[in-house]
Parts: C-alpha cells; structure tokens; sequence
C-alpha cells in the first residue's frame, strides 16, 4: 500500500507539475481568467446591484444560485452529523457532582442525583477546574465577538466579510462559550432544537427569497421583483436582496457550527463533553 | 379551473420547481421532524411526487417542442449567471431520478420508520437532499455548481449510507475519502478550465475550446476531470468503496443511492464528453477510446467474476453494479452513435434494473430479517407477485428478451460489432452468462428450497447498536413474523406495489425502447458521430 | 412470387389469448373453473388460428408490427404457410394436451396445479409467438420466453432430480441461446441491417463463406431446443417433467420450435443459395444425419420409456433438419411435414407413457410385460403411434418420410438415403420390445396390483384423438401439404 | 535580494502541512493545521482575496480547528504515524 | 538572480499547490491512522484552493472592492478598470468550496467518531484485524 501510494503520488505531482508550466504567469493581468468573465462583473456590478464588494455581490445574486446550495451543503453536514451520531438519551450509569462550598467533587449512582440544588453542580467526568482568567476573558468577549459578528452580516456589501463569515463567528462565540464553560450551559442557552430550527430557516429565507422571486416576477432568486415589497428600485432591490439572504446564510451558518459541534464534542450524546 | 391556471403560471418555472420542492420540503422535514414522527415522511412524499410530476412534464414539453429548455437563474444570462438546461438527455436522466427516488421511497415508509427511529426528520430531510442534489447535476448547465450540487448528493449520500450495519460507518467513511478525491479531482479540472477560457459555463466554455485544441490545460483538464468521475462512478482499478458501503448500508439508502449515483455520475461524463468537450475532441483528437474501452472490459470481467464470489445477495448486487458501469463507460467509448445510444439507454435501464433489485432486497429483509441468499428459500411458493417482479428484474440484468436489459444490451453489442471492438462484445455476453448463473442460482434456491422458519431475535442488524434498546422493544410489532408454511404471505401494499410497477416498468422501457431512442436519444447524440 | 399482405391484429390475439388467460387461471377458487380458464382460451386460440387459414392458403400473409423496439427493427407477427403449418399443429395439440393435463394432474392429485397451468398458458403463447414472427428478434425474444415458462414446468416436481436437470435444461438451452444465438443473430444484424425473414434469405451477396458457415453453425447449435448432437442432452433430463409437459413441450413445443427456428433462420435469413454456394447444407446434412444414427442407438439402450422415447425424438428432430439441409424441394416438404406427422405420432406414445404411468406407477420397458391385455386401447394407440414414427403406412409418418426419402434422392446424396432407412431400421428396433413386452409376454403378477385397468378417461380419450389423427394424416394430409407445399414453393421459388 | 514575502509564506505552509501529517500526535497534528490555515490566510490576504482569507481565518483556522480537538477529545491522540 | 527569483515568483503558487495536494494525497493514501487521513483530506482540499486563488491574482491590481462604490462620497464615482482589481470570480468559487471542506469535515469527523466507538482504534490496519477476527 505504501509504495503504491507513492508511486501513486509522485505519477500524479510528476504530471501535474509538468502541466504547470503552460500556465499563465502567476499575476498575470492577461490571462484567460482575467478578460473573459471577471472583467464584466468588475466594471458593472455597481451598476447592477450597487454592492461595491464584487465578491459579495457574486456569491449572492450573480452566482447567488451556487450560494444557497452552498448554504444547503453546511445544513447537510449538521443533518448528516446529527443522523450519524445523536443519540437518545439513555440511563446514566453515574454522574459527578461538584459541591460547590467545599469543592468535593461526588459520584452518584443511578438517578440518586440532587435533581435541582443550590450547592451541587453537575460537572463532567474528566472534568478539570476551570481556570477563572480564560473563563473570565471568554465571557468577556463572547459578546465584542457577536457584535464584530453582526457587523460583519450587514456590512458585507461594503467590505470583506458576509452572511458566511459573520455567521461563522457568530456560532464561534457559543463555541467559545462551550469551551470555556461547559457544554451543558451552552445547551441550555441555545439548544439542539434552536439550533436544527435555526439551521433549517436559515436555507428557507435563502430558498424563500427566491421562490418568492419566482413567484412575484420570473427567475427564481431574481431579486429585481422584490422591489415593489422592498419599496425600492430594482437596483437597490438586489442589493437589499443580498442582505436578505446574508441574513439566512449567517442564521444557517451559525446554527449549523454549534450543532455541529455539540454532536461531535459530545459524541452525540450531548450530555457532557470538551 | 383555478388549478391549471396555476400550474400554467408556474410552467416556465418547472426546472426551478423541479430542484427547488425536494429542497423547501427537506428544510420543512428537517423542521417538523423535531415535532411529529409521521409529517416528515407525508412532506417528503409530497415533494418527490411533485418533482416527479416536473420532470414529466418537462420531458413531454422537451420532446414535443425540441427545444432547449434554458432557465436562467436570479436572471442572469448564460456566461455572468448560472443556467439550467434542460435538453433531452437531462430531461429523460431527470425522469429516472425523480421516479426512482419517488418509487424507492414510498415503498420502504415502513423501513424507514423502524431503522430510523426518532430520526425522521433529518433521515427524510437528507433523502430529499440527496435527489436535489442529483436533480441539480443533471440540470445545470454550469461547471461549479455542477461541483456544489455534487457534493450536496455525496455529503448526504455519507449520511445515508453512513447509517447501517457495524461496518458502515468504516466503509462510508473509506467512501468519503474517495469521493472527496473524486470530486476535488473535478474542481480541479474546472479550475484547469477556467484558468485556460476564462469561463464556468459548460456551453461558453464548449465554444471556446475549438480554438484551443492543442492547449495542454486542456488536455489536462479532460484527464483529471475524468479521473475525478472514474473514481465516483466506480470502474476497476477505483471501485473499492463501492461494495462495502453499499452493501452494508441500510435498504432505503441502497434503493435510493445504489441505483442512481453512478448513473448520474456515468450521465456526468456523457455531458462533459459530448457537451464541454467536443465529440470531436473526445473521440477523435484524443484517442482514448481504445483505453478506456479496454478499462470497461477489464471492469466487466471484474464485477462479474467478482459477484460470483459473493454469498451476500447486496454484495452481489454491488458487484454487477460495477459491471454495468463497465456497460456504460465502455458502451459509450466506442464512439458510435449505436453504442452511445445503448449507452445512454443503458442508464434508464439499469436505473430501473437496479432500483428493483434493491427494492426487492428491501422486501426480503422486512419479510425474514436476513441479507443472505439463503433466506429466500421457498419464497416463490411464499411470496409470488414479489417473486415473480424479482424474477422480471434478475432476467432483464441477463438480458433476456422483452425485458429492458436485452435492448440496451443489444445496442451495445451492435456497437461493439460496428466499433470492432469483438473483446467488448465478448465481456458483455460473458457478463450475461454470469448473470444468469448469479441469479439463477438465487431462484433456485427460492424455487426448490423448502421454506425456512426465520428468528429475528438476532439478526436484524441494522439497527446500529447505539439504538439497538430501542429497537428491541418494537421488533415483534415491525417484522412479521413468517411462520405459516405454505401459505402466501406477501409484503404489505404499500411496498408491493411500487416494486411491481417497476417491474412491469422493465418490461415497458423493454418494448418501448425503440421510442425512447427515436424520440430523445437519436436527439442527444450530435450529428457528427454515426 | 409477390405475396398478397393483409393486415390484421389476429396474430397478436392468437399470441395473447392464453396469457389473458393467466390471470383467469390465477384468481379461479376451484379447479373446475381454473380449467375451463385453459380448455376455453386453448378453443378460442384455435379458432382465431383456423380463420387465418383460407387467407393463408390463397397464398396470402397476414401481418402486424406491435412495437418498434428498434428504430428499423419491431415486434411484428407475419403468418405465412409455414408459420400457420406449426401454429395449427401446437394449438390443436394444445387442446387435447389440456384434457389431458387434467385427467394427469388430477388422478395423480399434483401439487401447485395453478403454477403449472398459468406457465402452460404462457409455453403455449411463446410458441405461437415463434411461429408467428416475421422477423429474428421477434423469433429470439419468443424463443427465450418459451425457455423461461418452461422451466417451472420442467422441474415441477422441485425435488433433487427436479433440480438438477432444470439446471441442465436451462444451462444448454439459454446458455445456447445467449451463447450462440444471439451472437450470430448480432453479426447477422451487423452485416445485413436487417433482421426480417425473406423468402429467400437476406445474407446473399453480405457474407463470405467462413462467415456464413460460422454463423449457420452458431444457430444449428444455438436454437439448442433442435436437439442437434452434442447439445441435446437437456432433452432427456428434462422428461423429469410430468407426462403431459414432456408430451407436448419435449415432444411437440419446445423441440419443434427449436426445428421450427432453424428451418426458418436457413430458409428466411441465410437463405438456401447461401447454404448451397458455400456447401454448409451437406455440413448440415452431415451433422443432422450423424445426430439421427447415434440418437436411434442410444434410444434402443434405454430402458425407461420416456428416455427412449425422448432419444426418439432427438433423432426424429434431425430427419426435419436433414430434410431441410437437402435443399431440393421434397426433401423441404418432407421435412416441414415432418414436424406435424412426427408431432400427432410423438405425442400419442408421450400420452401412453403417461397413461400407463397414472394407471400402474411403471416407468420401465421391462416392467411392462404384458401390460396390453390389461390396457387394450392404450397399447393400440401406442402401436400406431409408433408406427407413425417409424414411417409405416397407413399412418401419417409414412407421408413425411416418403417425401424424405424422395428429397435425398432428388439431391443426389444417395448416403442420406440410406441413413433415412437405416435409422427407420433402427426406430422400428427400438420400438419393437415394447409390444413384444405388452402383448406377447406373460404378465408378471408380482408386479402389477391386483386391479390394473385403463387410465382415466380424461387421459385416454386425448390420446385415442392423437392416434385416430395420424391414421387420418395418411389419408387426408390435405392442410399440412398444401402449406408445407406452398411455404417450399415461396422459399425455392416456381 | 528582496525575497517576495508570499513566498516565505508559501515555504511555511508546505512546512506547516508536511507537519501536520508526519507529527506523531493527532492533538498536535490538529493544532498544526490550525497554523497550517493561520498561513494561508497570510497567503491570501497578501494575495489580495480578502473575502478568503476572512472565511479561511474563522472557518479554517477557528471552527475546523475545533472540531477536530473535540473529534480527537473523543476518539484518542495516540497514532503510530 | 532576479530573473530565477521572478521566474520562481510567477510559477511557485502552482508548484506549491502542487506539492500541497501530493501531500494531502499522500497522507489520505498511505497513512495509517483515520485522522491523519481527514488532515490530509483538509490538505488536499486547500490545495485546490490555492490554485484558484493563484488564477485570480493580478500584479498592480487591489482586492475586489470598488473604491468609492460605497455612495457616500460627492466625488463623481469613476467607473471601475478591470485591470486595477483582483479577479473576484475564483475567490466566490473558493469561499464555496472551504465551505464544503468544512462541511466534509464534520462528517468524516463524525464517522470517524463512530468507527472508534465500533472498533475502539483509529488505526486502519488494527481495524481490519478486528474485522477479521
């Protein structure tokens, strides 16, 4: 296996790095690349959508089609984790207590668990004391990092940044939260059943514009005919277009990571974990 | 009155309905799932069946119009946007996704029901993904998204496979790795392509290329291209994953997925063979046919000598799919307009070959809980109509006459003659011969044998262990136990009668075959090869 | 010779009428009207076949395309006199075979009854089917069909023996078929691009010697249901089979739509000036006579009663083949003659076989010892069975052989003569010890129950039918002449 | 010599993924690609794909990272290669 | 020694995202150990990313942003010159594919969670030993 791998790898970097050089010069302002497509979208996308960023403007309504199943494909993947790993809950063999005035951490057997208490607190089993300046610093910043989030969704027409990263960031924060405190507590602020709603309506504002596009006017996700709901002109209509399905990008994106991330850092079982 | 009013609106539509219902309908089943057990599946059905509707539609318009369908979406035109085409082949490739996908589901309502329990929702939401993403890489007419919708059918495609027997998630997992290859493979030949034209769009850049043949970018982007598909539709030297994760998947992932991926993948590089690239530059300028026929020998004699080793009847099921690929690819390299059709024609036909084989396989295991061939002894005394469809299928994968396999098979072999490649002609009729072995053997056993009691205490399997308390509780009430000797004890309804519609299907598609290839074949196929 | 077409659906109908009648078959509760399901679709059947046949004897072709399952290729039906020759025969036969079916199946009270008069429906469609086709494809796809619906009936007994010669039977007849047979019909496909049956061939001036030799081989052997050496030996396997399935699949059906396939291939593809440019017709001759000898030994070794018979009928499979080989006009005439006379014959000696297996439980020669005395009519209807197959007058064999006889003399190969009087030699040889057993030995007591009596009625009156027709072939073999003569005519043209 | 500092950068990435594959403790080879993506997101600022190296910082760097260390937290770090 | 470093300068991207996929290719081929396999799988997949981003670059060009598009300035806005920016077509392209890379990521995470809960090894070899036994 390991000799056929590499001769398997040096046949195909032999091949490919033979074929490279019949490419353009790296930064070449002539190459195909450059004056076939690019040029029209760099010179009009003003004038078409008034979004100055052209990247944005082309993930969301040039190619805004490519987007929406790119969309889709992050909700596939919290779907395909939750149907690979989610499991029910189950008995508990044991469970670890912390009481919090003495710091002694008990096992219970079975349910013989304090349910709801003042002085016990449910910690993992490979559980590790927190340490108060990361603790400290996380919760601190866990809400400049939702703010910066937001930003990012809304100014996305006019600098780098988008529904994608904005939401990315945004479930980045409860991740934080998860790490630095546990992942029960996250939980409990934004559970599995927000996060698979929130997944789902995310592609459904996206798929939704556009269906509602093709409803009003013609083309599915043909912004141009939102104006008479949005109050605007068809050029200003595209670019609040755009704004819309960021939004679902980034509900999408955000609910997505954290489900994600509950099911793999819990092993599915999303009762204790990192 | 109303209501056609409102179809007809929708009607310049249909190839956005078509692609966007199964996805609506996946998010709303993934969402309602989270509440009720039963609205996934009643949404699920709803969506597939309208995409079915669609795509019928679309290819009654299609062929009696003869125009190209070109839907352009968010309104933009063809080289700035992406657009949808919606030609004959895509049309007729469409028909088979949307009534495969539609048949295999509302037959196994009960499967699904049992081995994913409590996951409904998204098991239901990631079926209905799957067949978007299909439908959407038949439809594009668009080189990236192709790639985007690509990867929409293989992620959703883990999941559903992913879930099954203890060995699924290793085999799926293997499966990912190469298809992550393949599919990389292929957005690197995109890459290969925009860098040398400049474009994404398939007919922008197919109107480019003439005047670039001796590029080796190009070049260079047909082989990786065509690297990435051989590696997802399985031919020899790439087909490891393909058994293993079919075979130890669970029957309503096999039905769905077995059938279609490779087909589409085969319809892939039908598209960009005759479509991105010119025929022209396929066959006659870069002179692969010769290999790529021999490769399809090689993995014909492969699949077949492979399934005879098999004891497992899913195992053997995967390895004749393999061969099949072998029709196709080989089928299609002879680079005449005989073997292409029957290439073409091939992939409607094994679609619906398989789909009953695999929903047939999803029969047996609800009626005695087993994978294994010996426990269809004495079903033709037990389940007649059943067996009577099955028999329909296994004698249209042999090839016998008026099935749909024989006509398929025919064209090939004519092809072959035409093309003088009398080693393909050979393979195709060993592959027949070792078909009716590999059946006959099966039949055998389910005519001759006498009827064996089953337990199901420990064999259904499916069940991944992690839910197996959960099953436990619900076996006697889900599997019927089969112990009345003798008497005819069919599937239930809702199973039967798909699966017998798409045998009699088999026998149709049979029949009609000639109007299949004189309507929307002979369409596909440009002028330039005879 | 321009032949009058007329178009008309008859021949779908004729096709269809008994696999309309599987689902009557199928839902029926009781017996009685399961097999009035048979008896009604076998009457209707006959009758729709009987009307097309003034048309046919005025020299006029009925036909109808069903699909175009290839741009230039369908599924199209075209009676014409030789055709019609072997309808007529099957789907008389069909009838008293089913009076006889339920007089067996219902004395020996068999398991599965319904299976096996739906898949005898089904056998007899394809059969018509093949001898209404108007083109190979047509041919082949009938060919299989028959192949597949026979096989339940073959192994009907689903025990080990059961199973080992289905297996058998299905390995040489769809291995032939898939193997060879469609291979050449490919390459026939390939080189003449066209697949219908013309009277005088459609492979002349498209093929060279090698070719043509190689493919009219890949048929001889491909139709394996012909029973040409070495690919015969499903045929005595198969006899497994209940009485009434061997008697009229293995002795009339499936055998003769394996002769009924290759005399149609040689006459309606390769054409006879084919056969005869490139000599394969004496290859041919050489290979049928060689077939005829050897079986007619083998058949007088045999003890069971239905192996010999069924090495009979390998033998007399290859007199049709011979006749046609021939290639002057008797011998054709002789040949496709021989298909109806060997058929009422054969199926007369199947019929008694039966009868005296339903009435006594014995299977072997041996054991039959004075059996005639207990069962008169039936070794009566033996006698003349046989006597029919050996080519004796006054029985309707002698008719066929006659013009056998006159069609090697016409040719010139005076060797085939004497292989047509030797094998008569022989089958009168093999034949003999049945009656010496019947009629002139003792009965051994130790053998028979006390009361042994004739069969049932609903078995013997069929085969006292049977026999009472070969006597009256010999004196009225009016119909099948006429056609043989009329189809000979059309194919060696004047 | 004025060495262009994409590719000092480039030099560090192929070194950074080497790493990650060769390291023999999949906690680190983790961490690695984190570095790994950290790299290219240099690389693709220089390189002018703002919008890139954005997703590439919080995707590729940030969530993947994480979900590999939670991976690994479940599974082990221990390999043989 | 400027004109090898320029010579270097214009096709080094290519010859890294070459070297790049050979070693995620390597690693998903040979290696042993199932994550290493998805590490090398991330590899791989960045490659491809790089190999576009390295079509879209231009010397003198600027990010994809149209200067002065934002609407606040009084300034008569200049229409945008092809030639000053970066062709912002690969970077779409590639911001869809991370996102696929992430996508695949959590799924052959996933799986490989759950091949260690079935067999208690990462190791392939060791697997298949379990398999066999």
């Amino acid at each position: 296996m390991k000799t056929l791998g590499q001769i398997t790898v040096l046949f195909c970097g032999g091949l490919l790095l033979f074929f490279t050089s019949d490419f353009p010069d790296f930064g070449d302002a002539n190459s195909p690349a450059s004056l076939h497509l690019s040029p029209y979208f760099i010179e009009n996308t003003l004038k078409d959508t008034a979004v100055p960023n052209v990247v944005t403007a082309i993930l969301a309504d040039y190619r805004g089609y490519d987007t929406m199943f790119e969309t889709t494909v992050i909700l596939t993947a919290g779907l395909a984790c939750f149907l690979l790993l989610r499991i029910p809950k189950r008995e508990v063999k044991s469970r670890y207590y912390l009481h919090e005035p003495t710091g002694v951490t008990l096992r219970f057997e079975g349910d013989k668990y304090p349910q709801k208490s003042d002085v016990f607190k449910r910690i993992d089993s490979n559980w590790v004391p927190y340490d108060l300046i990361i603790n400290f610093t996380c919760r601190l910043l866990i809400h400049f990092i939702q703010i910066f989030a937001l930003y990012v969704v809304a100014h996305g027409h006019y600098s780098p940044g988008g529904g994608f990263q904005g939401g990315v960031v945004l479930g980045a924060s409860v991740i934080l939260f998860a790490i630095s405190g546990n992942l029960r507590a996250a939980i409990k602020r934004f559970g599995e059943k927000t996060a698979a709603l929130f997944s789902a309506a995310g592609v459904f504002i996206y798929a939704g514009t556009g269906a509602l596009c093709m409803m009003i006017g013609e083309h599915f996700l043909n912004y141009n005919f939102l104006s008479p709901l949005l109050g605007t002109d068809r050029i200003m209509a595209r670019s609040h277009g755009i704004f819309i399905v960021e939004i679902g990008v980034a509900v999408t994106v955000m609910a997505v990571m954290i489900w994600i991330y509950y099911n793999l850092s819990s092993a599915g079982k999303q009762d204790e974990g990192l | 009155m109303t209501f056609f009013t409102t179809i007809f609106t929708f009607l310049p539509d249909l190839p956005a309905i078509i692609i966007i219902t199964p996805l609506l309908a996946s998010l709303l089943a993934a969402a309602s799932g989270l509440f009720n057990r039963k609205t996934p599946f009643l949404i699920a059905a709803a969506a597939l069946f309208i995409s079915f509707i669609s795509s019928i539609i679309l290819i009654m318009q299609v062929v009696e119009t003869g125009i190209v369908i070109e839907y352009r979406m968010a309104g933009w035109a063809a080289p700035m946007g992406i657009v949808y085409i919606i030609d004959h082949l895509s049309a007729l490739i469409l028909l088979v996704i949307t009534s495969a996908a539609f048949l295999n589901f509302i037959s196994n309502r009960k499967n699904i029901e049992t081995e994913f329990r409590n996951k409904e929702g998204a098991f239901n939401s990631l079926y209905l993904l799957f067949t978007s993403g299909l439908i959407g890489m038949t439809a594009t007419g668009d080189a990236f998204n192709l790639y985007v919708l690509m990867e929409i059918a293989s992620l959703s495609g883990y999941a559903l496979i992913g879930l099954g027997s203890n060995r699924s998630p290793l085999a799926t997992l293997n499966y990912l790795f190469l298809g992550t290859i393949g599919a990389t493979f292929y957005l690197l030949g995109v890459g290969y392509l925009y860098i040398a034209t400049g474009s994404l769009n398939i007919a922008d850049i197919a109107s480019i290329i003439p005047t670039m043949m001796n590029s080796s970018i190009i070049l260079f982007a047909f082989i990786i291209c065509m690297a990435g598909l051989l590696i997802k539709m399985a031919i020899f030297p790439l087909h490891g994953w393909l058994p293993n994760a079919y075979s130890d998947c669970s029957n309503v992932s096999a039905g769905l997925i077995a059938p279609l991926t490779t087909k589409v993948t085969i319809y892939i590089m039908i598209r960009i063979c005759l479509t991105l690239f010119s025929p022209e530059y396929t066959f006659n300028y870069l002179k692969i046919s010769e290999f790529m026929v021999w490769l399809a020998i090689i993995t014909i004699f492969f699949g077949s000598l492979s399934a005879l080793a098999q004891k497992d009847y899913k195992r053997m099921l995967c390895y004749i799919i393999i061969a099949e690929v072998g029709y196709m690819v080989g089928g299609f390299f002879l680079g005449n307009r005989i073997g292409i059709s029957g290439a073409i024609l091939h992939i409607v036909n094994d679609a619906a070959m398989t789909l009953a084989l695999f929903m047939a396989a999803g029969i047996f295991l609800w009626k005695t809980g087993e994978d294994s061939r010996d426990s269809l002894k004495g079903m033709f005394g037990k389940m007649p109509f059943t067996m009577a469809g099955f028999t329909l299928a296994a004698l249209s994968v042999v090839g016998v006459p008026p099935t749909c396999g024989f006509f398929s098979k025919w064209y090939l072999i004519s092809g072959g003659i035409a093309a003088g490649q009398y080693m393909f002609v050979a393979a195709l009729i060993f592959s027949s011969l070792v078909n009716a072995v590999l059946f006959f053997r099966i039949l055998e056993i389910a005519h001759f044998e006498p009827f064996k009691e089953h337990n199901h205490d420990h064999v259904y399997h499916h069940s991944h262990n992690t839910l197996l308390h959960h099953h436990q509780d619900h076996h006697d009430e889900h599997y019927e136990t089969t112990k009345h000797n003798g008497v005819v004890k069919e599937a239930p309804l809702e199973m039967l009668i798909p699966f017998i519609a798409v045998s009699i299907m088999l026998v149709i598609l049979g029949l009609y075959s000639g109007t299949i290839v004189a309507n929307i074949i002979d369409f596909v196929i440009p002028a330039a090869i005879i | 010779m321009l032949m009058e077409t007329v178009f008309s659906i008859k021949p779908v109908f004729a096709v269809l009428i008994s696999l309309l009648a599987i689902p009557g078959i199928i839902s029926s509760r009781t017996q009685n009207i399961r097999e009035t399901w048979t008896l009604v679709a076998a009457g209707i059947k006959l009758l729709i076949i009987l009307s097309m046949l003034p048309l046919i004897l005025d020299g006029k072709v009925v036909s109808f395309t069903l699909f175009q399952v290839f741009p230039d290729i369908g599924i199209s039906f075209r009676v014409d006199a030789f055709g019609m020759l072997f309808a007529l025969v099957a789907s008389s036969l069909w009838i008293v075979t089913s009076i006889y079916s339920i007089g067996y199946m219902r004395s020996l009270d068999e398991h599965s009854q319904t299976r096996y008069f739906s898949f005898f429906a089904a056998a007899i469609s394809a059969t018509i089917g093949v001898a209404f086709s108007a083109n190979l494809l047509t041919l082949y796809i009938f060919y299989e069909i028959l192949s597949l619906a026979t096989f339940p009936l073959v192994t009907h007994h689903q025990d080990k023996e059961a199973r080992s010669s289905g297996r058998k039977y299905l390995f040489y007849i769809l291995g032939g078929s898939i193997g060879f047979a469609l291979p050449a019909m490919m390459i026939t496909y390939h080189f003449t691009g066209t697949l219908d049956f013309a009277p005088h061939g459609v492979m002349a001036g498209h093929i060279n010697s090698g070719l043509a030799l190689m493919i009219s081989m890949m048929f001889l052997f491909g139709f394996a249901k012909v029973g040409i050496m070495p690919m015969h030996s499903w045929l005595p396997a198969a006899m497994v089979a209940p009485t009434p399935v061997s008697a009229l699949l293995h002795a009339v059906a499936v055998v003769k739509v394996g002769a009924f396939s290759v005399v149609r291939v040689f006459t309606g593809i390769i054409g006879t000036s084919v056969l005869a440019d490139f000599n394969i017709s004496t290859i041919v001759c050489v290979i049928a006579s060689f077939t005829i000898i050897i079986a007619s030994l083998i058949a007088l070794s045999q003890d069971e009663l239905k192996r010999r018979l069924a090495f009979s009928t390998i033998g007399q499979l290859s007199y049709i083949v011979l006749g046609v080989a021939l290639l002057s006009k008797s011998g054709m005439t002789g040949g496709m003659l021989h298909i109806a006379m060997h058929a009422f014959g054969k199926i007369t000696l199947f019929f008694c076989a039966g009868a005296i297996f339903c009435a006594t439980g014995v299977k072997y020669i041996s054991q039959m010892k004075g059996i005639g005395r207990r069962m008169p009519i039936t070794m009566t209807a033996f006698l003349i069975g046989s006597l029919s197959v050996v080519g004796f007058p006054p029985c309707g064999g002698f008719i066929s052989k006659w013009y056998l006889v006159l069609g090697t003399i016409e040719s010139g190969n005076l060797i085939f003569l004497f292989v047509l009087l030797g094998s008569s030699f022989l089958n009168a040889a093999y034949f003999f010890p049945v009656f010496y057993n019947a009629f002139f030995c003792s009965e051994d007591q130790m053998l028979f129950e006390d009361k042994v009596e004739e069969a049932p009625l609903w078995c013997v009156v069929p085969l006292v039918i049977t026999a009472s027709i070969s006597i009256l072939l010999f004196f009225y073999p009016q119909p099948f002449l006429k056609l043989a003569s009329l189809a000979v005519s059309t194919i060696m043209g004047g | 010599m004025i060495i262009p500092i994409d590719l000092i950068i480039l030099v560090l990435i192929i070194i950074s993924a080497i790493a990650a594959i060769t390291v023999s403790d999949l906690l680190s080879s983790a961490i690695i690609l984190g570095a790994y993506s950290f790299f290219l997101c240099l690389l693709w600022t220089v390189m002018g794909a703002v919008d890139v190296a954005f997703t590439e910082a919080t995707v590729g760097a940030g969530v993947s990272t994480v979900f590999c260390v939670a991976a690994i937290f479940h599974t082990t770090r221990r390999t043989k290669d | 020694m400027e004109q090898i470093l320029s010579f270097i300068a214009a096709k080094a991207n290519y010859w890294a995202y070459v070297i790049l996929l050979m070693v995620g290719l390597y690693a998903m081929i040979v290696k042993n150990n199932l994550v290493k396999k998805i590490v090398g799988m991330v590899i791989f997949q960045t490659a491809v990313i790089l190999f576009y981003v390295s079509i879209g670059y231009k010397t003198g060009g600027t990010i994809p942003i149209i200067i002065y598009g934002d609407g606040h300035n009084s300034i008569i806005e200049p229409a945008a010159k092809a030639v000053d920016y970066i062709n912002p077509l690969p970077h779409v392209l590639m911001l869809t594919a991370i996102v696929v890379g992430v996508a695949t990521l959590g799924v052959a995470l996933a799986l490989a969670i759950k091949v260690y809960q079935e067999y208690g090894t990462l190791e392939e070899d060791e697997i298949n030993k379990k398999i066999r036994a």
